[in-house]
């Protein structure tokens, strides 16, 4: 297909959500996967090196636009927001704890972090970066949190295995010893 | 005798609703990390006595924690002095690693550091995506179809019964709520709608009726606007909701 | 200002109505009105010959991304494959309310919901989330709902008694008191 880049452009300028491989071949449903591939990080690469404020960003599965951080200000100033708002340290606590911990319980969570984490997971769950998923196999059978695509959005990661590695928490905490 | 030692019994003062502000330490680990670090201690060999004196030393320094707290702040010095106790136990050989009392602690207090750092590095990563734009997309209207996947998880499904529940509590059935409304401004309202979309899901426009006494006349205003021969309404299907649509010969209202 | 285009670029990307000339002015207090009227013409103009799929329009007193007709095709392909993938906010009120209600009759979840309910529930009949188990010992002898298996498996739960119960809601829901 001659323009293919452009379809995907389209497609997914179009989306409401990211727009995943899968997706594009639901739509794309002739054209060999590798070709899809291809014009897909053709295009990434075009946006990047073009002048545009815009570009094309990979988050929680999935392709979307946005703009380059450059023009955070002009935005601001335009949708006139101050700052984004960012989560509370505990929130933030809680939500690593569930992230590297998932599937995990309101207790477990508690205990992991020493002190009672209720309310941070109630705010978490409001704002729709963890979910329940089930409920744990144990006396009580409490739910269960996992971190959501929201998540993953949220923090710019593309999958769950994006979530920094053992190596890089063990090189920062090393760096904050010494 | 611990509690002697370290309770520090709340004295009610004007301070005390600053607490929360003062807090450094989100909780006991967070206290005890810190001191490990100030001391420049090896996580892996801890000696228990001085972090046990300095731990309890803070404790006493009241102020800097959040009374909410108080109760896992202690918690934590009842364990310390406990651990304390099992090292002093005469002991014939060295301790081995698996049977070290400290050991659970560590592993506890290992898990937590390596939480902070996530914490650190994912607050980075918001830091950087916080300047960064999505935009809002509005979806282009398509033709109505039947939906069949979802895309929802367990805690939607929940929390829209949480949101009918609430919804069903505000709504006090002997009180008519809101102002009275008029059978010609809700005529009105519905081919204004009609104008700026085209085509009007009757239920869910009945649905998005503030009361029931709203959606009632939305109902009857409907069927004055049959009757007048404005709009057109078309069920197409048994089931189906209820469609309408201006009609093109209708007289401008 | 080097790269106005850009920052206009960004401006009219994010925002949600069609963005008009006056709110460029007002976020480019100390542009002078012909280089941003200038500046926007060119970006346009970069829109429409570059061979991207998207391009800036004027609509509504304001401008707008917009896809170039040539992709509609798949523009709309997309659209219907993700509308079926979401149930309507109604469906998934209706199936909460079978869910933590069930057995329960058409009529007893229309005046749970204080909406009629008949649409909805035909939807999830359909997708197989709630079955009809029998009718129920009243006038009429109305049908009695459940949900399914199916309702089960996608929700990840082992037995409808996994569910939130209505406590666990509350609880989970409540405002902080303290």
């Amino acid at each position: 297909m001659d323009n293919l880049k452009e379809i995907i452009d389209a497609l997914i300028f179009i989306s409401v959500e990211p727009l995943t491989a899968e997706k594009m071949k639901e739509v794309l449903t002739d054209v060999p996967e590798p070709d899809i591939a291809q014009a897909l990080q053709e295009l990434v690469a075009r946006y990047e090196s073009a002048d545009g404020a815009i570009r094309i960003i990979q988050t929680a599965g999935g392709y979307v636009f946005s703009t380059k951080p450059a023009y955070d200000p002009y935005v601001r100033r335009l949708l006139q927001i101050e700052r984004k708002k960012k989560l509370s340290s505990q929130a933030l606590e809680t939500l690593s704890a569930v992230a590297y911990h998932q599937p995990v319980t309101q207790s477990e969570i508690s205990a992991i972090r020493s002190v009672d984490s209720t309310y941070a997971l109630h705010t978490l769950l409001e704002n729709k970066l963890i979910k329940i998923v089930g409920r744990k196999d144990a006396p009580g059978r409490p739910l269960l949190y996992r971190t959501t695509e929201k998540f993953l959005a949220y923090f710019g990661l593309n999958a769950i295995e994006d979530l920094p590695s053992e190596e890089e928490l063990i090189k920062l905490m090393q760096e904050e010893n010494s | 005798m611990i509690a002697t030692e370290t309770d520090p019994a709340p004295t009610p003062s004007p301070e005390d609703g600053y607490q929360v502000k003062l807090q450094v330490f989100e909780g006991p680990l967070d206290l005890l990390l810190f001191l490990i670090k100030k001391k420049k201690i090896d996580i892996n060999d801890i000696p228990i006595a001085v972090i046990t004196r300095e731990y309890l030393d803070y404790l006493s320094r009241k102020e800097r924690i959040n009374l909410d707290r108080e109760a896992e702040f202690l918690l934590m010095a009842a364990l310390l002095i406990y651990i304390k106790s099992q090292m002093l136990l005469p002991r014939e050989q060295p301790l081995e690693p698996d049977i070290d009392p400290r050991k659970e602690l560590v592993d506890r207090l290992a898990d937590f550091q390596k939480i902070k750092a996530a914490s650190t590095l994912l607050r980075e990563k918001e830091d950087a995506m916080s300047q960064v734009w999505k935009r809002t997309v509005l979806t282009a209207p398509l033709p109505e179809e039947d939906l069949d996947l979802i895309e929802v998880s367990l805690f939607d499904l929940a929390e829209s019964f949480f949101t009918l529940m609430k919804r069903k509590q505000s709504e006090n059935p002997r009180v008519i709520k809101g102002k009275e409304i008029s059978m010609a401004d809700k005529m009105n309202e519905i081919v204004a709608v009609l104008k700026a979309r085209g085509v009007l899901d009757f239920l869910e426009y009945l649905d998005a009726q503030g009361t029931l006494e709203e959606a009632l006349i939305s109902f009857f205003c409907l069927l004055e606007l049959i009757k007048a021969r404005l709009i057109i309404a078309i069920q197409e299907q048994l089931f189906h909701t209820i469609k309408v649509w201006p009609r093109k010969d209708a007289a401008p209202a």
